[in-house]
């Protein structure tokens, strides 16, 4: 049971530890890391999915009976990609928020964020008094 | 032609995109994109005839028969949702060389017109494959295209609006990833009709119950239902005015169609809402949200943020609906999507022109706009009063069915809050009454004219769609049903 | 013009919509577009009076327009309840606009195209409510009476119209939507039909708690019947112009809030299963508390138009005391009195309204002396306080007495006792005025008035100086408040066909 | 871990044994992809990010409570799902038995091509895969909406300068990587035709040619990049791919069979499938190598924006 | 004739390992930036370079054979390049090796890199 089960425990612990990052560190770029291994460690639970004791890559050659499923390869492909694409766009975020906030920090575009808002709100209470 | 027409509803959006980026003038782009969604709608509406006529249609994609090659299956619900988007965006898209004229840098025009077309693209993926991997692909493109879409914005709090939503979507859609690996190790295809017939016999397992709860919790977080909405407000607040109407009317819809799509079709009614506690569950986070949204929305100084907190309202209105899983409870969530994307799309397309005349939605520059931009205004208060469920608009037609709904089921409490939710409506629609009708104009505000004619002609054809479908509902309400009897097996 | 009935049926509604498009386009040309009102009214009350022959003929018609849900369909059909309802409203839509035209000019009130539209698009709302077959179109036309008389209540558009339309609208539409939408989506879903039908559409053997609860919300959600805990609209309301109360009080809004509740007491519950209902008792001890409460309150309001409003809150009660009786005599009463309450209550406004232009007094303390400079309106506001009394020569004994009968038959004693007491509250707080108008002279300005209301020595100075400017209010308005006095007294005298319109409504099936 | 770039880094290394584990799983095709992709794709764009925004992280007290909470218990949900799966590398699995035996058995008779990942890539499943491009071409979309400067101002006197004084400061890697580009070019072209036999196909040559060009764009600076390989041309290459891939799916459509259904586009059914995958291969393969090349040339561009808009503070911060 | 391909290559696999193995070792035991780099250095291109060559006598055709062979001079091009502009970056980033640092602090003598 534990042998079988390994490979699940140890995707499932990569994907905690992914999750926890994303959700724990403030620093933008840190929590774009941490999305990356919580999508590689997807990739590696079908990947531990598709193998079969014995058998050989998928592509078909004399000889070789036993092959591992191509079929979640085929998904794996589409999904690294998916997952580059939105690296990319959330580092060309990163880097249009450190121009507009001047810091990647979550605190401090918070802080920043909260700022803006009580402007806003004391311009509206004078707006409606006047 | 006539057969191919599923996958030219998706085609043409997706080739457009690339021509798009040929054409360079933002002119001639902006005529093509229109004319690319003009046709997606058409092909929706023929595919609804087609699909009212004559049941089902399912298209191979490459010729290879269903579970080995992808599959495209079109019954009534997909074919109303298809129907929604597309005239939608068709509708959305009129307004929008105006809108963007003011809100986005020239050069990036072309390239917002590209994403938009690829966000039409994603959703009508999403909404018309059968395939459970596909979906996930297109949401990937929609969301992708979402969050470039949103930070286009001018405040710079929309970057920031955009990176939360980045994160947020992306774990949704790797936990939906998740959760069709779960199922697909359990049985072993991933075409949604195959494991709807699969997963009965391997439903006791822990895995496939694991499988459920995380393709509902990441269609939830898309959905923005009550907990996991906290990116919504800020992406609508913040995003260009044009990209607003268009995902508040559409990008909720399309999630709660995959909700109803995994709950009823693929995991069957039996399973997911007697097995596990989804239907108390819903019940709960629907009217949670319901209450504390509204309530969020009567706080806000911007107007925009208003009605992206009654957006979440409305969802969970919509999940409430779901929630009494009767056929007449699945007609009113059906009715709601619809009526709802009628609604939001007109107030946010309003709210546009306000933003292109002022320049801002704070609720204070709204004062005395009553007499400065009557049409405007009066194209608000009419959404408002929908919103709220006057008879003679959309609202009232869904309000009653999902009273019916619930009185049906005997829930008599549940049909007293969903009513008090509604009086909610009327506060926070009536804040910006007041001010728009009651409150002179600020001394330092320039006077404005009335918006343009390209915002005036998609707001009231939208309005008077509002009005219409209030009265004469024997469209809405035939696809509706239709589509509830055939989730439910029952043939109409 | 002999079209069938049916088209004049659809007419009655379709003529004031008409007119809206007509005032709108007569914009700046005000001649114009107050002829085009009064021709519509004078239109409106011909056709409605050729229903009412056709009705008296015998001659029953159904009209259908569409189905917004499956069998929830906007159809029409006439009856003699719903006409009693629409010869008041129309011939009364005829007298305001007199009225309006005379008080509106001489107040120079600016946007006035806003407010005779809106007038118009209230009246169209009546017609619907009026004629509707089922609780369903009523319900439509409700919701679309509360929100065409939104803009005219805050006609001013000032900091105060804003307060009292917020409490009016948040009221009627709170209740409609929390208690009213519920009652009926109930009702739909226990019977299955929403048309009304004589004796009502319950089966005998419904289940009485749940018949019982639906007829509280039905009492509460109608809002527009000012039931004591959602009456507090009506006083807020006071901020509009005179016309405008007048149309709330006599002519549409708090007509149609007891003619709905008479309807779905006699149609949708029906007067036997009415009788046996827990909570009717309730309700009945409910209302009866709001008559006498709200009198009460009326003798202490020294605004003269707050203290209407009050009088309107009670005499509301008494309308739906006599539909809970559930006896016919106490429905006859009722609607009875909803006819004779109109004209009284009408002629109390008008001549609210005149002294407000005439003489710009508001309070009531102003008002005493006032008779020898305004005697046409002080006798017409003494007709009216009378047919609100009920006594002899004005039409509301009637109605008073069929109510009492009904309470007497039903053995309600409490209620008799109620009815009575708060007869003589009316006269307590109704007759001083013109008493003081008439024989009393008028007190020293304002600022010591409260102090002594002995004559002080320089009395003589200050009235002769008020005195000069006060002369009568405008022809139009002294025109309007002379029909309307003329009507209550005609009542009194005439009231045969009134009463076989209120006795037809028990008799004659659907 | 305060240091950004060590985080990068270690991120490059986690990709390249993810792909090292892939191939001990036998799943050769993604270890290629994933150590193309993974490893250098992202962790490349991360580093240029990084010299934009700074390499240290702010020491900021981060919230572990709430994370931990719902850590343990999507965690606690994923273990209880565990007990159930079939066990590791077991053949009789449900998915090795319910759709992935008539891929491995009728591959070569429907297809005829060996490696059956890139027949069921580009031809069982083709239309994820044009999902897939056009994700791809999203981001790229994306990114240059986001990052895209306007026309910079042409100096040439200037670039040369900088060429120069570089020329001599990276002279040995110069010279290398003038030695090795042709071969990385090569190479990619080699995996573009050799995914039907072996590991390899559209998405790994994109990467890998992108590799090479960005490889000389770090080297001999962004202008001299940009004259080799102008923006326009890469954006007409990016929409070609595209249009390619789907003109394919259209022609097959034409001819009367199903979207995708490339028996009909030659006589023998299986050389049109031979020929509609050798296509939208190259499709794939030019979308993915402009869409790289955009990304970085994008995030390049910013960067050289904002050293110049530091370049112009400074001068008038001295001139003050 | 086999038996001798196959201890001779098992012979190149072990000198391989064995200097991948001190390079690791000296990657942990050097006190310094740049003497950390050597140990890595080496085994980069000779440890790498041992491996190919054993394996080259364990290739079965010829086909396979060659492949070896270019990634052999890859390795051989790449290794020492890679080094090379390692330094060069932390020179850049003037990390001084350790060595020089104590001599400055003995003569104070500003090194004049």
């Amino acid at each position: 049971m534990i042998i079988g089960l390994f490979n699940d425990w140890v995707v499932v612990v990569l994907m905690m530890i992914g999750l926890y990052i994303v959700i724990a560190h403030g620093n933008l770029i840190k929590k774009i890391v941490g999305l990356a291994i919580f999508q590689t460690s997807v990739f590696i639970l079908y990947i531990s999915m598709a193998n079969v004791e014995g058998g050989s890559a998928p592509i078909l050659a004399e000889g070789i009976k036993q092959f591992s499923n191509p079929l979640p390869h085929v998904l794996i492909l589409t999904a690294i990609v998916v997952g580059v694409a939105t690296t990319a766009l959330g580092l060309a975020l990163v880097v249009r928020i450190k121009e507009a906030y001047g810091s990647i920090e979550e605190e401090d575009i918070q802080h920043l964020d909260n700022k803006t808002q009580d402007e806003t709100e004391i311009q509206a209470t004078e707006g409606d008094q006047s | 032609m006539i057969s191919h027409l599923p996958i030219l509803q998706v085609i043409v959006p997706l080739m457009a995109a690339p021509i798009c980026l040929l054409l360079k003038r933002s002119q001639l782009v902006w005529l093509f994109s229109l004319f690319a969604s003009a046709i997606a709608f058409i092909i929706s509406v023929l595919l609804l005839q087609q699909v009212m006529t004559s049941g089902v249609i399912s298209y191979e994609l490459g010729g290879w028969e269903a579970p080995w090659g992808i599959e495209y299956r079109i019954d009534k619900l997909n074919a109303f949702l298809l129907l929604i988007i597309s005239a939608i965006s068709t509708v959305v898209l009129i307004a929008a060389q105006t809108s963007i004229e003011k809100e986005i840098p020239k050069e990036k025009h072309t390239l917002f017109y590209i994403l938009y077309l690829l966000s039409l693209t994603g959703m009508l993926g999403i909404v018309s494959t059968g395939d459970a991997f596909n979906v996930f692909v297109f949401l990937e493109i929609s969301s992708l295209s979402a969050y470039a879409l949103i930070a286009l914005g001018q405040d710079r709090r929309a970057l920031w609006a955009s990176y939360q939503y980045l994160i947020m979507g992306t774990i949704g859609a790797t936990f939906i990833l998740i959760g069709i690996g779960l199922m697909y190790q359990m049985t072993g295809t991933l075409n949604m009709q195959d494991l709807s017939q699969r997963l009965p016999e391997v439903a006791q397992t822990r895995t496939v119950f694991t499988a459920f709860a995380f393709v509902i919790v990441g269609v939830c977080l898309k959905l923005a239902l009550f907990p996991l909405h906290l990116w919504l407000p800020n992406a609508y607040a913040y995003a260009p005015s044009i990209v607003t109407a268009f995902f508040a009317a559409t990008a909720t819809k399309v999630a709660i169609y995959l909700l109803i799509r995994f709950t009823f079709t693929v995991f069957g009614l039996s399973f997911s809402f007697t097995t596990l506690p989804l239907q108390g569950l819903f019940l709960l986070l629907g009217l949670t949200g319901i209450f504390v949204a509204s309530s969020a929305a009567i706080y806000q100084n911007n107007v925009k943020h208003v009605f992206a907190y009654s957006s979440i309202a409305q969802v969970g209105y919509i999940i409430v609906g779901l929630s009494t899983s009767t056929i007449t409870g699945l007609t009113a969530t059906l009715l709601h999507l619809f009526n709802h994307a009628l609604m939001k799309s007109a107030i946010f397309l309003a709210l546009g022109a306000v933003v292109y005349r002022l320049g801002n939605v704070q609720l204070s520059s709204f004062n005395g706009l009553g007499r400065q931009m009557p049409l405007t205004m009066a194209a608000i208060v009419i959404g408002g009063l929908s919103l709220i469920g006057v008879p003679l608009t959309v609202g009232f037609v869904s309000k009653w069915y999902l009273l019916t709904a619930l009185l049906e089921k005997g829930w008599w409490p549940v049909a007293i809050l969903i009513l008090l939710g509604s009086l909610l409506a009327v506060i926070y629609v009536w804040r910006i009454v007041e001010a728009a009708y009651f409150k002179k104009p600020l001394a330092d505000s320039v006077p404005v004219k009335e918006a343009p004619l390209f915002f005036l002609i998609p707001i009231w054809l939208l309005i008077t769609a509002n009005i219409y479908f209030g009265i004469d509902t024997r469209l809405s309400l035939q696809v509706a049903s239709a589509a509830a009897q055939s989730l439910f097996g029952v043939s109409p | 013009m002999n079209f069938s009935i049916e088209v004049m049926l659809q007419l009655t509604i379709v003529i004031p919509l008409l007119t809206i498009v007509g005032i709108i386009l007569a914009n700046n040309r005000p001649n114009i577009r107050e002829g085009i009102t009064i021709s519509a009214s004078i239109l409106l009350l011909f056709i409605v009076t050729s229903l009412y022959q056709s009705l008296l003929s015998g001659k029953n018609v159904n009209v259908f327009w569409w189905d917004i849900m499956p069998n929830l369909s906007i159809s029409f059909s006439i009856e003699p309840l719903g006409m009693l309802f629409a010869l008041i409203a129309s011939f009364l839509w005829l007298i305001t606009t007199f009225y309006a035209i005379g008080y509106m000019r001489s107040h120079q009130e600016e946007n006035q195209t806003r407010f005779y539209s809106c007038f118009a698009l209230a009246i169209s709302a009546v017609m619907g409510i009026a004629f509707s077959d089922n609780l369903f179109t009523l319900f439509v036309f409700y919701e679309v009476l509360t929100l065409s008389t939104y803009p005219l209540v805050t006609h001013a558009g000032t900091e105060k119209a804003k307060q009292g339309g917020r409490v009016y609208l948040g009221i009627l539409l709170s209740t409609s939507i929390a208690f009213f939408l519920l009652a009926i989506a109930g009702t739909w879903f226990i019977t299955g039909t929403l048309d009304f039908k004589q004796g009502g559409i319950f089966n005998p053997d419904v289940d009485k708690a749940i018949a019982g609860a639906l007829l509280v919300l039905f009492i509460f959600g109608i809002g527009k019947a000012a039931i004591m805990p959602f009456h507090r609209w009506l006083p807020a309301a006071m901020v509009a112009p005179t016309p405008v109360s007048a149309l709330l009080h006599a002519v549409a809004v708090v007509k149609a809030g007891v003619f709905t509740i008479l309807k779905v007491c006699v149609f949708i519950f029906g007067l036997d299963l009415l009788a046996i209902l827990p909570t009717t008792q309730f309700l009945l001890y409910l209302a009866g508390a709001s008559v006498l409460l709200a009198s009460i309150v009326a003798m202490r309001q020294d605004n003269l138009k707050a203290r209407l409003a009050y009088s309107t809150i009670s005499q509301l009660g008494y309308i739906t005391i006599g539909a809970l009786l559930a006896t016919s005599s106490g429905v006859i009463g009722s609607s009875m009195h909803i006819a004779t309450h109109a004209f009284g209550k009408i002629t109390l406004f008008f001549c609210a309204g005149a002294i407000l232009v005439a003489a710009h007094k508001s309070k009531i303390s102003e008002m005493r002396g006032l008779g020898r400079q305004m005697p046409l309106t002080m006798i017409a506001f003494f007709i009216g306080s009378l047919s609100i009394i009920g006594v002899p020569p004005t039409g509301g004994t009637w109605s008073k007495w069929f109510l009492l009968m009904g309470t007497i038959e039903t053995e309600q004693w409490i209620l008799m006792v109620v009815l009575m007491i708060s007869s003589l509250l009316n006269i307590a707080y109704l007759l001083p005025i013109p008493f003081h108008a008439f024989f009393s002279n008028p007190l020293p300005e304002k600022h010591d008035a409260s102090s002594s209301n002995h004559e002080s020595v320089d009395l003589a100075s200050n009235v002769d100086q008020s005195q000069v400017q006060i002369k009568e209010a405008p022809w139009p308005s002294l025109l309007a408040i002379g029909i309307t006095t003329f009507g209550c007294l005609f009542l009194f005298i005439y009231p045969q066909p009134l009463f076989d319109l209120a006795t037809a409504i028990l008799a004659s099936g659907q | 871990m305060k240091d950004l770039f060590a985080v990068v880094m270690l991120l490059g290394i986690y990709s390249l044994l993810s792909a090292s584990f892939f191939v001990a799983m036998d799943a050769v095709d993604v270890a290629f992809t994933e150590a193309a992709v993974g490893a250098g794709i992202s962790t490349l764009l991360m580093l240029v990010v990084i010299t934009m925004t700074g390499r240290s992280e702010k020491t900021t007290r981060h919230k572990p409570w709430l994370a931990l909470l719902v850590v343990v218990f999507t965690g606690g949900v994923l273990i209880y799902g565990t007990f159930d799966m079939p066990y590791f590398g077991i053949a009789d699995a449900p998915i090795h038995s319910h759709v992935a035996p008539r891929y491995i058995n009728e591959s070569m008779k429907e297809i005829g091509i060996p490696n059956i990942v890139t027949s069921v890539l580009a031809s069982y499943r083709a239309f994820d895969t044009f999902g897939e491009v056009v994700v791809i071409f999203t981001a790229g979309i994306g990114v240059m909406a986001l990052l895209s400067v306007g026309r910079r101002p042409e100096e040439d006197e200037k670039t040369t300068a900088i060429n120069d004084s570089m020329h001599e400061e990276y002279l040995v890697i110069r010279i290398v990587t003038k030695m090795l580009i042709p071969f990385i070019l090569l190479y990619a072209l080699y995996v573009q035709f050799h995914g039907d036999f072996g590991p390899g196909g559209g998405f790994q040559a994109g990467v890998i040619f992108a590799a090479a060009i960005i490889l000389y764009t770090m080297l001999f600076g962004l202008t001299t990049a940009r004259k080799v390989i102008n923006q326009s041309f890469i954006q007409f290459i990016a929409a070609a791919g595209v249009l390619l891939y789907g003109c394919v799916g259209i022609v097959s459509m034409l001819n009367g069979a199903n979207f995708f259904d490339y028996n009909v586009l030659a006589s023998d059914p299986v050389a049109g499938q031979h020929l509609g995958i050798l296509l939208i291969e190259w499709g794939v393969g030019c979308t993915v190598a402009s869409v790289m090349i955009m990304i970085f040339f994008n995030f390049a561009g910013r960067r050289e924006m904002q050293q110049n808009n530091e370049k112009v503070n400074n001068i008038e911060g001295d001139s003050l | 004739m086999d038996i001798i391909i196959n201890i001779s290559g098992a012979l190149f696999l072990l000198i391989g390992s064995f200097l991948c193995i001190s390079g690791g070792v000296g990657l942990l035991r050097f006190p310094d930036f740049y003497t950390r780099m050597h140990a890595v250095g080496v085994t980069d291109t000779l440890g790498a370079g041992m491996i190919l060559i054993g394996l080259m006598f364990y290739s079965p055709d010829f086909l396979t054979f060659s492949k070896l062979v270019i990634i052999l001079l890859l390795t051989l091009l790449i290794g020492p390049t890679t080094s090379h502009v390692l330094a060069k970056a932390a020179m850049h980033n003037n990390l001084m090796p350790k060595l020089q640092q104590e001599d400055n602090i003995k003569e104070t003598s500003s090194s004049n890199y």
